[in-house]
């Protein structure tokens, strides 16, 4: 093929300072990126929005935090703070955690990694991103116009007939917010099944693919019922109409069975992707393949599937029935397995590796560590004993937050840190990066730890005063949330810092192995010169092949 | 999917009429009582009729694996959603808790 | 003045203990298998670390007897925890024979109460020492939910039907009583406290309030007063009136007992039932019965219903009779189902 | 579905058959055969949410259908058995003439195609107008939920409160199912412009293939609705 030999006469070496011809400087203006329908660039349009809804949704932490320093509501009404409190939730569930790793990660390197030259369905990516950033304005709109108070949850009969906020624009932002994901997820399993490259076999996919198939089956099969849920709290507001009113004989707790139906599975949603990440890494930073690697993957389907028959967990004390919420319990303790097994094969695949702490591997080891004690944690509240006095306590709070800040974001930032030379072909400093990674995995539990004992002693969620006797708890809290801050703040200095100053990484800068890794960085429009035929499984590593992998190893991060 | 127009087309006519024909039938049957029976007839008849458009109308008949395992996913997992709500409504009479305990 | 620095919060019902022993175990072990990761990470860590940057891992080896050990270990653990915590689970929600009743209302952003003899308060609810009570809660508007974190037990209360849970208080104090489920703009004000006296000081308590009376009998007042005997019989008994046919089934003996439905369907009838039944007499209409019922709906307020409530109970004796014993002909005990009702008879009201 | 022209994209080993692509061929994809596969894939997946998506209003109806057994059967005596059966048949109908516009397709008769599409928005059309006639009589007889909800029948009068819920569920599932109706025959005449101009041969009609899937689909869900909501109460009328 003619043009493969072209493509080859044009690898510059990056010290000529010479750019080869890549996806970033194929077209320049900012046309050419809100018309792209280059996966690469998209993801980089998903890496802006999700970003900036990170920090919004961080800003509210923040306001949250610092009312809570003191036992008396001193900093704000508590109208003010329910609205800081919703709006915190709503945006960091669905416009941040949600799509944080499948639509920038998953984006970048669904097609990568399995040696295709996009996704499926381009315009539909692109389409994606345009609904999302719609929805995040119905949502923006209703911050801006006062808010919304009902908690990210959207309880009926609250939501439907007593709040007087912008119920309808929120619910409408996140609905039409749920058709971006759908289109992200659609994207990925037709991709993944229909666009390997040739010799790509199932059992040749990397795990963060394993990952976020399983991802996006469930976005397919769940996100649907939230979306009519919300729509019906809508229409119930709107037009009147009473499926959920009980003074009509409709059932408040019907909605919280429609809408956990998808939202137990969003968490699953959240940390699978995150997951596949820490394998990635888990991998590259050993040097070893992923210890069980077909249990680990296998594992990933299962989380998916169980994870859709436990959504009851969520309302042991709504007045289900004690039957149904026996079989949620026992079903919930089974999704356990799955998410163990996988610690475990994390850990054991350290076992006779090469273990290199570069910044990454940080981020996925205090994955798993916060993932273990989030994991466990849930698994206790899992037990129907101890959920009837932990549930809407603080326990809950801290729990889900280990899991999905511990989780999610730990697997976020790692993976950014990873892929980063890969998407802009530039390395970032190593002490700062370094230093962040400390710095959140410390904050992190300063913040979070506390709020298990706050929980366990009684303190309801929600509450923006509260009895003294908790106020110590709550100011380590707020301490732990100023230093997590700074955490979160220096990496987005540094990344922007570095697209502009930092070294050049080369193609591999890790000595990584995966399809990624065989092109160059930043990749071209098509991802690659020639269409990759592959032959072996993923983490296949031996030394002479990383030897001549690893790129300008003097230019290698730390 | 099958690849000879004319057998296409006895088949789609086919379909068609077996529609029909049902639509009238259920039509009939609501009008007895029949009891409980009325929606068990109601369903069966109304799941034939979704599983003949599904089979030669969208070509499930002649596809891969994969869609019809696709389909049979989607409406499986209605079924979860139907079955594990229901679940709680119908054992809602709290008939544990009415029982007095130690 | 309650510490300053609490690891543990007070214990003082008898579920408390349970809960808290099956919490620490639960503690436990989490403690131990976080620890083994950490520690297993770190050793790692340091016995493998990268020496030369050309190093790579030495091949996997994957024993599956690995694999399954630590599937099953977790998973009998799991499942021995599930078994322990729905045996407590079942203890909170499963009041004991002598369980007292006491009526909850949530409203926002205020708890009101009512206690079987009558007495009402808002936000404290001052319980006697070591007697079982069983709340039963509802709402008049969003869902609140009942938490005294001291006794460990948390029920929501969902507009529209009663929830339930009970308690035996085992130390004498006063506690937190919280509402745990976000119910808008002064949720974090709905807290009150629940007083737990010695059973003497107690009745002292009760004696100093306001006089009132029994709920069953306001019950008996306000069955009265909605003229429910026109058709229910004196004393819900399912006599008719005056010589004429009864127009309803009676109420003696039907608490907790099974109704046949005239849509061939049988519901048990609990508290909620017979709520729905006062306030939407035509949703579940009894088999045999023509369906002449007016709603009370807008007539009867929540504090009310648990009145005419408690009085359906005091019908049927201590308790009321057993759920599911028996296909109870409740529905057509009075009933004659030959005799035919009169289509249109002058309705109550 | 315009197609990009990306001269400089190279071909994979199994994708280059013969020296000029199909001008459809996107470049993402070595062949029209994987390209058609994954847009019929991408389709049922849609589907699939589609069927979460009603799923979750057929299960709030199995909800309050069993909750309020009698009151779902008085109050379905309000809706048009008669009117339903037609409709009913109608969509059936439209599915017919869909699945054979496809065949036509098939068929290379480019005619046929644009002939069975207009027929297809035809009979939606009809669908829709009949549903409107029965919206107005809801209307008009005041069945509609909310705070002029005042039906003249005793028998619902007497049940409200519930008979709301019923009606509630009755506009709000006919009513999406509406809407999906109203795209597809935006997406059908869309379609009936592009057959007329003749982009659609038996080597490339993948947009009408997924359009049929959608429409076929809208089908289904009106055969699930038409028993459920009109037939429930037929026998005791």
């Amino acid at each position: 093929m003619n043009t493969s030999a072209t493509a080859e006469s044009i690898v510059a070496s990056p010290e000529t300072g010479f750019e080869r011809p890549n996806y970033l400087n194929a077209e320049y203006g900012l046309r050419s990126w809100l018309l792209t329908r280059d996966h690469k660039r998209i993801a980089i349009l998903y890496l802006i929005s999700v970003s900036a809804f990170f920090a919004l949704g961080g800003l509210f932490a923040m306001l949250i935090r610092l009312e809570l320093l003191t036992p008396e509501g001193d900093l704000m009404q508590p109208d003010t703070y329910n609205r800081v409190f919703t709006m915190h939730g709503v945006i960091m569930v669905f416009f941040f955690l949600i799509p944080a790793i499948p639509a920038v990660l998953g984006n970048f390197l669904v097609p990568i990694m399995i040696g295709a030259r996009d996704l499926a369905f381009p315009r539909l990516n692109l389409a994606s991103w345009y609904i999302y950033t719609l929805g995040g304005l119905f949502v923006l709109w209703a911050m801006v116009n006062g808010g919304v108070d009902t908690g990210w949850t959207f309880y009926t009969p609250y939501s439907t007939s007593f709040s007087n906020t912008h119920v309808v624009a929120t619910a409408l932002g996140v609905f039409i917010t749920g058709f971006s994901t759908i289109f992200t997820g659609l994207n990925f399993v037709v991709t993944i099944h229909r666009m390997r490259a040739p010799g790509m076999t199932w059992f040749r996919l990397p795990l963060f693919i394993w990952s976020h198939y399983a991802t996006s089956l469930i976005i397919l099969l769940g996100t649907p019922v939230i979306a009519i849920t919300l729509l019906l709290v809508a229409a119930e507001r709107v037009l009147h109409l009473g499926i959920f009113d009980p003074r009509l004989g409709g059932d408040p707790v019907l909605f919280q069975h429609l809408f956990w139906f998808y939202s137990h599975p969003a968490v699953y949603i959240m940390i699978l992707p995150s997951m596949g990440v820490i394998s990635e890494l888990v991998a590259a930073f050993s040097r070893k393949r992923v210890f069980g690697y077909k249990v680990v993957a296998f594992a990933s389907i299962a989380i998916a599937v169980l994870g859709f028959l436990v959504w009851g967990h969520h309302m042991f004390v709504t007045g289900q029935s004690i039957y149904a919420a026996t079989v949620f319990s026992v079903i919930s303790m089974l999704v356990a397995i799955p998410s163990a097994v996988k610690v475990f094969n994390w850990t054991a695949t350290l076992y006779e590796g090469s273990v290199s702490l570069q910044t990454p591997m940080l981020y996925a080891l205090g994955f798993i560590g916060l993932f273990t004690l989030g994991g466990l944690t849930g698994t206790m509240v899992a037990t129907l004993g101890i959920d009837v006095h932990l549930h809407d306590t603080y326990f809950i709070v801290a729990h889900f937050h280990y899991v999905m800040v511990g989780g999610t974001i730990m697997g976020y930032l790692g993976g950014l840190h990873y892929w980063w030379p890969k998407m802009t072909g530039r390395l970032y400093p190593a002490f700062l990066s370094r230093l962040s990674a400390l710095l959140v995995f410390v904050g992190f539990n300063l913040t979070f730890f506390p709020q298990f004992i706050l929980g366990y002693l009684g303190m309801p969620r929600r509450y923006w005063s509260y009895p003294e006797e908790f106020q110590v708890f709550n100011v380590l809290s707020s301490a732990g949330a100023s230093v997590l801050g700074v955490g979160f703040i220096l990496p987005l200095c540094y990344f922007i810092w570095s697209m502009r100053y930092g070294k050049r990484s080369g193609d591999n800068p890790w000595g990584a192995v995966g399809l990624e890794w065989d092109t160059p960085s930043p990749p071209p429009t098509e991802n690659f010169y020639t269409v990759p035929v592959v032959t072996h499984g993923p983490y296949e590593y031996n030394t002479q092949e990383v030897h001549a992998r690893t790129s300008h190893p003097e230019a290698r991060v730390g | 999917m099958s690849h000879n127009p004319e057998s296409t087309l006895k088949w789609y006519i086919a379909v068609f009429l077996f529609l029909m024909v049902m639509t009238g039938l259920t039509v009939a049957v609501a009008k007895m009582d029949l009891g409980a029976m009325n929606d068990v007839v109601m369903l069966v008849i109304a799941v034939a009729k979704a599983l003949a458009v599904i089979l030669i109308f969208m070509h499930v008949k002649d596809s891969t694996r994969v869609t019809a395992l696709t389909v049979v996913g989607g409406f499986v997992w209605l079924g979860i959603l139907i079955f594990f709500t229901l679940n709680d409504y119908l054992s809602r009479g709290d008939l544990l808790l009415n029982v007095p305990g130690k | 003045m309650k510490s300053q620095l609490p690891l543990f919060p007070e214990s003082a019902s008898s579920v408390a203990p349970q809960v808290d022993a099956l919490f620490y175990a639960w503690t436990a072990v989490s403690i131990f298998f976080t620890a083994l990761i950490a520690v297993l990470i770190i050793y790692f860590m340091a016995r493998y670390r990268r020496r030369h940057e050309d190093e790579v891992g030495l091949p996997e080896r994957a024993p599956v007897w690995l694999e399954i050990a630590w599937s099953v270990i977790p998973l009998l653990i799991a499942l021995a925890m599930f078994a322990w915590g729905t045996q407590v689970f079942v203890q909170i929600y499963r009041p004991p024979a002598d369980a007292v009743v006491y009526y909850g209302v949530g409203k926002q952003w205020m708890w009101k109460f009512q206690h079987p003899d009558g007495q009402r308060e808002i936000n404290t609810l001052h319980v006697p020492l070591g007697q079982a009570i069983q709340m039963k809660l509802t709402s008049e508007d969003v869902i609140h939910s009942f938490f005294v974190p001291a006794f460990r037990v948390k029920q929501d209360a969902v507009p529209g039907r009663y929830s339930s849970v009970w308690f035996r208080a085992t130390r004498p104090g006063v506690y937190h009583l919280f509402c745990a489920e976000y119910c808008g703009g002064e949720h974090s004000r709905m807290i009150g406290s629940v007083v737990v006296l010695e059973p003497q000081q107690y009745e002292e308590w009760l004696a100093g309030g306001p006089a009132g009376q029994p709920l069953t009998a306001s019950g008996a007042e306000l069955f009265q007063q909605l003229t429910c005997q026109t058709c229910h019989g004196e004393g819900g008994s399912g006599a008719g009136m005056a010589g004429m046919a009864p127009r309803a089934p009676s109420l003696v003996g039907l608490y907790n007992r099974q109704v046949a439905l005239a849509d061939g369907r049988k519901v048990v009838a609990d508290d909620s039932y017979i709520r729905e039944s006062i306030l939407n007499p035509m949703a579940k209409v009894t088999a045999g019965w023509q369906p002449i019922m007016p709603t009370f709906q807008g007539q009867v307020t929540e504090e009310q219903l648990t009145q005419l409530i408690s009085y359906v109970k005091s019908l049927s004796g201590e308790g009321g009779a057993e759920a599911g014993g028996g296909t109870a002909e409740v529905g057509t005990a009075g009933g004659q189902m030959g005799t035919p009702a009169p289509q249109a008879g002058p309705q109550p009201q | 579905m315009a197609s990009t022209a990306f001269d400089t994209h190279l071909e994979g080993p199994h994708g280059a058959h013969g020296g000029h692509h199909h001008p459809s061929l996107q470049h993402q994809f070595d062949s029209l055969e994987q390209q058609k596969e994954s847009s019929t894939l991408g389709m049922w997946m849609f589907l699939v949410t589609e069927i979460m998506f009603f799923g979750a209003l057929f299960t709030a109806y199995v909800i309050y259908r069993s909750l309020f057994h009698g009151v779902f059967a008085t109050a379905s005596h309000h809706l048009d058995v008669t009117l339903g059966a037609i409709n009913t048949a109608v969509l059936i109908g439209s599915s017919l003439t869909m699945a054979l516009s496809i065949r036509a397709a098939q068929l290379n008769r480019r005619k046929t195609i644009v002939l069975f599409l207009l027929l297809t928005i035809l009979l939606g059309g009809t669908f829709l107008g009949i549903k409107s006639v029965e919206y107005g009589h809801k209307f008009h007889d005041h069945l509609v939920p909310g705070p002029h909800f005042a039906p003249e029948d005793p028998a619902i009068q007497a049940v409200a409160d519930k008979a709301q819920v019923f009606f509630s569920l009755y506009f709000i599932m006919t009513g999406i199912h509406a809407l999906h109706m109203i795209i597809g025959i935006g997406l059908l005449t869309w379609l009936a412009i592009a057959s007329w101009r003749g982009r659609f041969d038996s080597t490339y009609y993948t947009p009408l293939e997924c359009t049929g899937l959608y429409w076929h689909f809208v089908d289904i869900v009106w055969i699930f609705l038409f028993p459920l909501l009109y037939l429930i109460g037929a026998h005791a009328r």
